[in-house]
């Protein structure tokens, strides 16, 4: 049914007006979701049952919080720059947005198979850095400025061993187009082949949405809550559900480069569509984010910095080096 | 208990035998306890930091017709606590000890708030544990409910 | 960083609040730092939020009406402040406590000191940002507070220990309970060690950072497990053996550097002892009175002063009592660990990152009301 | 050699804290849903203090005596009583405790010469005033025994 539907909006504008309102629907939806099921996952580990009383197991809680938010007063400090700290939460959602426009949620699921798709989402997600260093410094808040400058170097940091890892499944690929890296692996997925360079993705991915126990610069116990110390109401819903949608990307984009995207594995789909098969991997990889987020302490900064200089690059570049090798003698 | 003996002969030897009284049963939970003048505080300190103690606590005293401080100062094996008791006068200044145990820099600021006894030469004597702008002492006995207000010897006669 | 370094940046340093509300100073503690970026050049800790009186409130309660008092004061050892309390004003008056009881505040004493300790341990990982070794903790802390419930009839300021005994008899239910719960920790400790002390980026975030060695704790007088980090095997149980301790087989546990690593290992390694303590006391307990026949309402000791010292979960802490005679202590006073323990802060904190300052103030274990009082 | 060693052994035991974690995700949990489900309080445990009731005479023995007053550290309770006549016995008309300064710590239960009071059990008091806290224990044992 999807495919007539895609089908059906044809190309052009339409396809991407029809696709925008889809996307913003389920990234909403879906970070809504997410935030449950972290507290769920976060609840059971714990021993404790998480979210119980709006809804079946707590299903609506989020939906309740999400109304309580908007409906909470937006309070700016008074020392802070007015434009920049209203203009921060936007700009830290809007590239998420862009990221839906090139994953490849099924085969023809694809809202703009570009050529150029994995370069546009690094491109993009660079931007959420700037949203959070202008929230940080609009704030005003010492906090909120050593959360801001802490997530600027960390994402510096943690971009480089991110896209050379990348940079492997491009050289074997030949391509930067999300359909073509996942279609390449049809029999085998990448993890298998490449699973030095899918290793430092994830961990580079888990850094670049800020998630524990690379969370410096939200670092609870440390800057209270990191950049968006001041922010309040929706403003803050909205730092909150980008971090979502950005675990959900990085999630999705892990999924395709390294676990076969919409495929089943080594080429069995066992009946089920490309999408389910999509949304199954993209889940666990959440999950396991999910999974480190309640296990492990945090990082110092300085430890976090020396770990992606003297492990993670070194490392990736190595990999990076063996598989041209490797991919030219083939 | 060589070491300790060692020190509270020392402690003789510097603020006159009949100063000190050595309580070897612990009955009051002190080995000895030492009377020291203003002027013997620093040497009768310095002699108990060189010897290995470490300054546990210093507690002020409010009497109608004195203030005292007892400096208790301990060791780490074997045990031995020394009480150094210091009378001073309502309006004397007490020689700060925070050169020879860093702990006192904060012990005095208590003391300092809470019987007005002033400290000399201490780097900065503001209240610790009262707002910044307290201006009352409060234990001492003539502030609040109070249950006695008694001269010295009618407690150590 | 040595001062050398320092000084080309003197004027980019700016102070930075940390506290009074903030997630890591447990309590109202506020410390001024001066930053340069993340760097730490001076730290001054402000205390005295939680600043109560219990000085001058001793002065005007009778000697049985401050008890209640002092649990309040370090409110996760407040057994064993308790106990101490009584047994400062029990040496004054001279009043005989019966065996039974002697044992069983031991063996109370002993698991709030475990239950002290497992607080700070799920604290202290919550601080590194664990979030859920905390609340493994508190289930197991949880098993503590309802046997302590169970004699006390109360969960955190218990008010247990009276002149010449306890409030409560223990039954047999206690005693099996803790017997459970002992094994049980037993038990845990596996998957503690594997979530928390083998994590390695929690041995990075404690390896080396806030060492407090044997001169600085010297000279700043810090007492209780940061101490005996540095090598010192210095317990008051064991040094000026109060109650029945000297009749226990236990060992004091001590580290080497004096970092936050070994005051990790130290508190975990007391856990154990204290475990210990409570097995021999719960072999040994006698039958008997569990408090005197006469129920001392107003005691008037006589004239003069007492000093009391006891091992409470944070360090050396001492009642220092004295009498004139009356009803009503002519003054009390309180030498409190953690008083100590911050002030070093002063110095340790000195050249730290702001992380490092987290995992510093949470590992010398401070509870900000008793250092307030 | 060691740089390796270190990032095998580190991710090793990062490994070994997931399955610590992991174990726990699918064991049964250990909270109890509070307004839902509820636990008796012990039998030792201290709710505010409470007259007893005798079965001889079917009401409480204070007698006014005001030890309690006196022991209480927190200035908490105060009774009144008056004598029917000149010959017999003090009794309690009114005892009144305020709850909210009350710390729980049992004092006057054990001071009391006719040992009356008691702990009661109640753990879910809560108030709107301050003065919801001021309980006339008298007129609570006389409800109690409608």
């Amino acid at each position: 049914m999807t495919e007539t539907v895609v089908a059906a909006a044809g190309s052009g504008w339409l396809r991407i007006i029809i696709g925008l309102i889809v996307v913003l629907l389920f990234s909403q939806l879906n970070a809504l979701f997410l935030v449950w099921l972290e507290r769920k996952v976060a609840g059971h580990i714990q021993l404790r049952p998480g979210p119980m009383e709006v809804g079946p197991h707590g299903i609506l809680q989020t939906i309740a919080d999400g109304i309580k938010l908007v409906g909470k007063e937006l309070i700016t400090p008074r020392s802070a720059d007015r434009i920049l700290f209203v203009i921060a939460p936007v700009l830290v959602f809007m590239p998420v947005l862009v990221a839906f426009l090139v994953l490849p949620f099924d085969q023809h699921l694809i809202i703009r198979d570009m050529n150029v798709g994995l370069l546009l989402i690094f491109a993009f997600s660079t931007f959420s850095v700037l949203a959070i260093l202008l929230g940080g410094w609009a704030s005003n808040n010492k906090y909120a400025l050593l959360g801001a400058i802490r997530s600027v170097a960390q994402n510096v940091a943690y971009e480089i061993p991110l896209l050379l890892s990348v940079m492997s499944v491009v050289l074997m690929t030949h391509s930067f187009r999300f359909s073509e890296i996942v279609a390449a692996q049809h029999r085998f997925w990448f993890i298998f082949l490449q699973p030095v360079a899918g290793l430092i993705f994830f961990i580079a991915a888990t850094a670049e949405t800020n998630r524990a126990p690379f969370d410096i610069p939200e670092a609870e116990s440390e800057l209270i809550a990191g950049f968006h110390t001041e922010y309040s109401g929706m403003r803050f819903g909205l730092f909150f559900l980008a971090e979502y949608t950005n675990m959900f990307i990085v999630s999705a984009v892990a999924a395709s480069l390294f676990f076969g995207g919409w495929q089943g594995p080594f080429g069995f789909s066992l009946g089920l569509p490309g999408l389910v098969w999509f949304l199954i991997k993209v889940y666990i990889l959440l999950f396991v984010l999910m999974w480190f987020r309640w296990t492990f302490p945090r990082v110092r900064f300085d430890q976090l910095m020396n770990f992606s200089w003297k492990v993670m690059i070194p490392l990736s570049l190595a990999n990076l080096l063996v598989t041209a090798v490797v991919v030219k003698l083939i | 208990m060589a070491t300790n003996d060692a020190l509270i002969e020392q402690l003789r030897t510097l603020v006159g035998a009949p100063a000190v009284t050595a309580d070897l049963d612990f009955s009051r939970g002190i080995t000895a306890e030492v009377r020291v003048t203003l002027a013997q505080l620093w040497p009768a300190l310095e002699a108990c930091r060189d010897a290995g103690y470490f300054l546990e606590t210093i507690t002020g005293l409010d009497f109608v017709d004195t203030n005292e401080l007892v400096y208790q100062v301990n060791r780490y094996e074997p045990r031995c606590r020394i009480a150094l008791r210091l009378l001073c006068g309502k309006d004397q200044k007490v020689p700060t000890v925070s050169d020879i145990f860093s702990s006192a820099l904060w012990q005095e600021r208590e003391v300092w708030e809470f019987f007005g006894i002033r400290f000399t030469d201490h780097p900065d004597l503001k209240p610790l544990l009262l707002p910044e702008d307290t201006d009352f002492h409060p234990l001492q006995k003539d502030f609040g409910k109070v249950h006695a207000y008694r001269r010295r010897d009618e407690i150590y006669g | 960083m040595d001062e050398q370094l320092l000084e080309p940046v003197r004027e980019n340093i700016y102070q930075l609040n940390l506290g009074p509300q903030h997630p890591s100073t447990h309590g109202v503690l506020r410390v001024l730092l001066k930053l340069d970026g993340e760097y730490i050049v001076e730290a001054e800790p402000v205390i005295g939020y939680g600043h109560r009186g219990h000085e001058k409130m001793g002065e005007n309660h009778t000697y049985l009406q401050f008890m209640p008092n002092t649990s309040r004061m370090d409110y996760l050892s407040g057994l064993i402040y308790n106990h101490g309390y009584c047994l400062a004003v029990e040496k004054m008056c001279g009043i005989e406590v019966p065996e039974r009881a002697r044992y069983i505040r031991v063996i109370c004493a002993e698991l709030n000191r475990i239950s002290s300790h497992l607080l700070w341990f799920g604290t202290y990982v919550m601080d590194l940002g664990g979030f859920t070794p905390f609340l493994y903790c508190f289930d197991d802390r949880e098993q503590i507070l309802d046997l302590l419930d169970g004699v006390s009839g109360s969960r955190l300021t218990y008010s247990y220990c009276r002149f010449g005994g306890v409030n409560r008899d223990v039954d047999d239910a206690f005693v099996a309970g803790a017997r459970r719960f002992i094994a049980r920790l037993r038990s845990r400790w596996v998957d503690y060690h594997n979530l928390v002390t083998k994590n390695v980026i929690f041995i990075h975030r404690v390896r080396d950072v806030g060492i407090i060695d044997r001169d600085l704790a010297l000279r700043f007088g810090v007492t209780g497990p940061n101490l005996r980090a540095a090598g010192v095997a210095y317990d008051l149980r064991k040094i000026e053996p109060y109650e029945v301790y000297d009749r226990f087989d236990f060992e004091v546990p001590i580290g080497g550097k004096g970092d936050a690593q070994d005051r990790y290992h130290v508190r975990l390694a007391e856990m154990e002892q204290s475990c210990r303590i409570i097995e021999q006391a719960i072999e040994a307990l006698p039958a008997g009175r569990f408090r005197n026949e006469y129920r001392y309402q107003h005691v008037t000791p006589p004239k003069g002063d007492y000093y009391l010292g006891f091992e409470s979960a944070r360090g050396a802490t001492g009642y220092y009592l004295v009498s004139d005679g009356s009803r009503y202590p002519y003054r009390c006073h309180i030498r409190v660990p953690s008083f100590g323990n911050l002030q070093v802060l002063t110095e340790v904190l000195k050249g730290t990152m702001v992380a490092d300052a987290i995992s510093i103030l949470g590992s010398v274990d401070l509870v900000i009301p008793e250092i307030d009082r | 050699m060691g740089y390796w060693k270190e990032i095998v052994e580190g991710g090793w035991s990062l490994v070994e804290g997931m399955r610590v974690t992991a174990k726990r995700l699918v064991r049964p949990v250990v909270t109890v849903q509070y307004p839902r489900q509820t636990i008796d309080m012990t039998l030792a445990y201290r709710g505010h203090i409470e007259l007893k009731k005798f079965a001889e005479s079917g009401s409480h023995r204070c007698v006014a005596c005001g030890t309690c007053e006196r022991t209480c550290p927190s200035h908490v309770i105060k009774v009144q009583g008056v004598k029917a006549h000149a010959r017999s016995d003090k009794v309690a008309t009114h005892y009144w405790i305020d709850f909210t300064r009350c710390s729980l710590c049992g004092l006057c239960v054990e001071a009391c010469p006719t040992e009356t009071l008691k702990f009661s059990r109640e753990y879910q008091l809560d108030g709107e005033t301050r003065w919801d806290g001021v309980i006339d224990l008298i007129q609570r044992l006389e409800e109690n025994r409608s």
